[in-house]
């Protein structure tokens, strides 16, 4: 089977998760494209950890305002009924459970549920961010991740070996094969996406993932 | 009400000593005060502890600096303590070639340390970091048998600020995401300088929409330079 | 953003069950959601835990009551958490008398409390209380060798609040020291309904200016008793 | 000498302690009438714990407004160039050193720098409401009180037997007799009220006073 990376399917699968009025946190990078695919139906609000509910869209060209941004400083749009707050109260909201998901990207996201994705000592080291209050502080951790590095090893990992961000933390993982639970340090899969089969995936994954009974193979679009 | 000083980036830059901790409001350099980050720029301050959220940005290819960037690439900084630098390839040069001290901090846990020191209190319990390598060194205290990490207050000398608008007394109200830390460091700095876009008579801000109260703020400077 | 539900005062007071840890807004009585108050005071539901910053007044002379003075009045609660109970003398017959536990909290720590169960910490180290009967049964923590308190969120299972004006979405505005307690309170229940004097379309609420934003909001009220 | 108690005496003197932009905050009763004896070349900006700062006085009759009170629950004004906040703002600015003087009423003091102002077992339990934060946040403590009881007895102590308000925290005791700061265990007498000598002040207090050298008679007005 050749394997084709797929950003969007990872971004369309994780935009069904969501329900009218719930709060979702994109981190940036791979995460932010989840906000493309909400479907129309369904009206959630983006909270901004710099300090804004209602996080809209991009500003058309020369509309933006430089003090409106989101946390990657690209300039965005509040929603209407949206609204500012500062930073302790942005914290306030994400570490005290009123944010329903976080969606953030990954280095390394392991079967117990660790996410490694701030830091490789020595190389590259851009800082946590916001990145380890929302995994403590969201009802739902969503790792968002290709599911293979360039080299073409599994970011799903038995055991981080990077700097962790959060431990124990992530509750789902999506990558454009499949969805993957994680529970009782295992990864359990529950979707596997067209066209790969629940067969490869393990053989690709060097991870201990139990396929559900009920795990379905599902057409992303 | 008493009015507070109106001074000069300059002399606002003239305040902060050699050796100082000094926190800069701002968020990637938006909400950050642009005019006396310059003017302390030219100046030169040495040897100063940056508290701010990140670094800005500095791309060391194209040149292009944003923000505090401009007091890191003049190394003004012995310390930072930040949240993120990811976008400062400079800091990160800096850090990785020892010259540099650089402390980094859930953005929470940095928030919350910096309102902690501002409303007296000797330090909060936080789950943020518990597992990772944020904890080491810290005491972990169970409350309920769930783990969280006791996090300490941060002061500084010197906070520089930006607000949209001030009225003479000191009183401050900011502007969409250009919020941020801003109202926090008001309150943590043994003195306060505030740069604002618009200066207005007492009375011409309503006291319910007030962000930050006159009393935390020492001067005032007009902001001059507005882009990043 | 989505509508929140507005529904009456009596709905809203069916929502607080029997046995509920309840918060109510207000200071004095001064910025206390009067409509909801009235109704469950004629809805009785007893059991309730009040986290309120006093019991409001009640001159047991004169027969005057104001906020919550009503609800202690009925004998509703089985436990208070205040700060202050000087103006209700009906609460502290209650206590004298056995019939109510009343535990005394510094408002500064009551505030910070509610603020910490809304915001995720597991506690915070207060200086206030120290060497006095608050310290009693708590863990002292020494902080560069200076003695603190720590306390522990304080949440509960309905908030009922009062804003001026509230859109919609349930993003709130208060006024004046009508504010107090009730954005901390907004944070920390599970359940929160919000009484508000006008109620407006999403948009008439300029973002820089909410108080308490929509998310924290389950409920509107629309206010009809404003008078204490 | 014939003792005449006199509130005001103690609120003039305690007025003078004031520098213009210093931040006072004021408890209920006596130390409310402080306020009408601020001089008025000096501007200070008087903190009211409920949300304020800028407390002005009391608004004509028919003005008043219902979202606009004092601690005591009595309708004031806000002067303008003041704002309001939320209550964990106002204690952040209490406890974080931010007001300059706290002006607080007594059952007892003593000295040791105790104060006990809430309650009285079984008898009268008000509640400690703000005080034990202002007495523990603002730089300077004043205990304002008449200096005896109706029975005769000094409210100021050797050792207070109620429980306390604040431990070692205040700094200035102003009774209608004289100054009195506290620092080591002691009082010291720095100012003594006309027509009150040190000698008699000393007898009628169970308490370690030390006059100072420098203890000045001082004529109220």
């Amino acid at each position: 089977m050749e394997y084709i990376a797929n950003k969007e399917n990872i971004a369309k699968r994780i935009a069904k998760f969501f329900k009218s009025g719930e709060v979702v946190n994109l981190g940036i990078g791979l995460p932010t494209l989840v906000g493309n695919y909400v479907p129309k139906d369904v009206t959630i609000v983006l909270q901004s950890e710099n300090g804004m509910m209602g996080l809209g869209p991009a500003p058309a060209k020369g509309e933006e305002n430089r003090d409106l941004t989101n946390a990657g400083s690209a300039p965005v749009t509040v929603q209407i009924g949206g609204c500012f707050f500062d930073s302790a109260t942005s914290f306030g909201i994400i570490r005290g459970g009123h944010v329903d998901y976080t969606v953030l990207g990954v280095l390394e996201v392991d079967q117990e549920g660790n996410l490694a994705n701030y830091k490789v000592p020595g190389k590259m080291v851009p800082g946590m961010g916001g990145a380890m209050d929302l995994t403590t502080g969201a009802r739902v951790v969503i790792a968002a991740t290709l599911h293979f590095e360039p080299s073409g090893a599994s970011r799903m990992k038995r055991k981080c070996t990077l700097p962790l961000t959060a431990a124990r933390e992530v509750n789902v993982v999506v990558t454009d094969l499949g969805l993957f639970e994680v529970m009782g340090d295992r990864f359990y899969l529950t979707e596997c996406f067209e066209p790969y089969t629940p067969e490869w995936i393990l053989e690709k994954t060097d991870a201990d993932i139990v396929v559900k009974n009920d795990c379905r193979i599902v057409k992303i679009d | 009400m008493i009015e507070k000083p109106i001074i000069s980036a300059a002399e606002a830059a003239g305040k902060i000593r050699e050796g100082d901790s000094l926190m800069v409001g701002g968020f990637l350099a938006c909400g950050s005060p642009h005019t006396i980050i310059q003017a302390l720029k030219e100046k030169g301050t040495k040897n100063l502890t940056l508290i701010c959220n990140d670094t800005a940005a500095h791309d060391l290819k194209s040149g292009k600096i944003t923000g505090v960037g401009y007091l890191v690439q003049g190394k003004q900084f012995k310390k930072i303590i930040a949240s993120h630098i990811g976008l400062n390839q400079e800091t990160q040069r800096q850090m990785n070639a020892g010259e540099t001290v650089v402390e980094l901090v859930p953005q929470g846990t940095l928030a919350e340390q910096v309102r902690a020191a501002g409303s007296g209190l000797g330090g909060f319990l936080t789950p943020t970091g518990v597992g990772t390598e944020v904890e080491k060194g810290k005491q972990v205290i169970l409350v309920n048998d769930r783990p969280f990490l006791l996090e300490l207050p941060l002061k500084a000398d010197v906070a520089i600020i930006k607000a949209k608008k001030a009225d003479r007394a000191g009183n401050l109200v900011y502007n969409a995401t250009a919020r941020n830390f801003n109202p926090l460091m008001a309150t943590a700095a043994n003195l306060v300088i505030a740069e604002a876009e618009e200066i207005v008579e007492i009375g011409e801000i309503d006291p319910n929409e007030v962000h930050t109260p006159s009393i935390f703020v020492d001067f005032l400077v007009k902001a001059e330079r507005l882009e990043w």
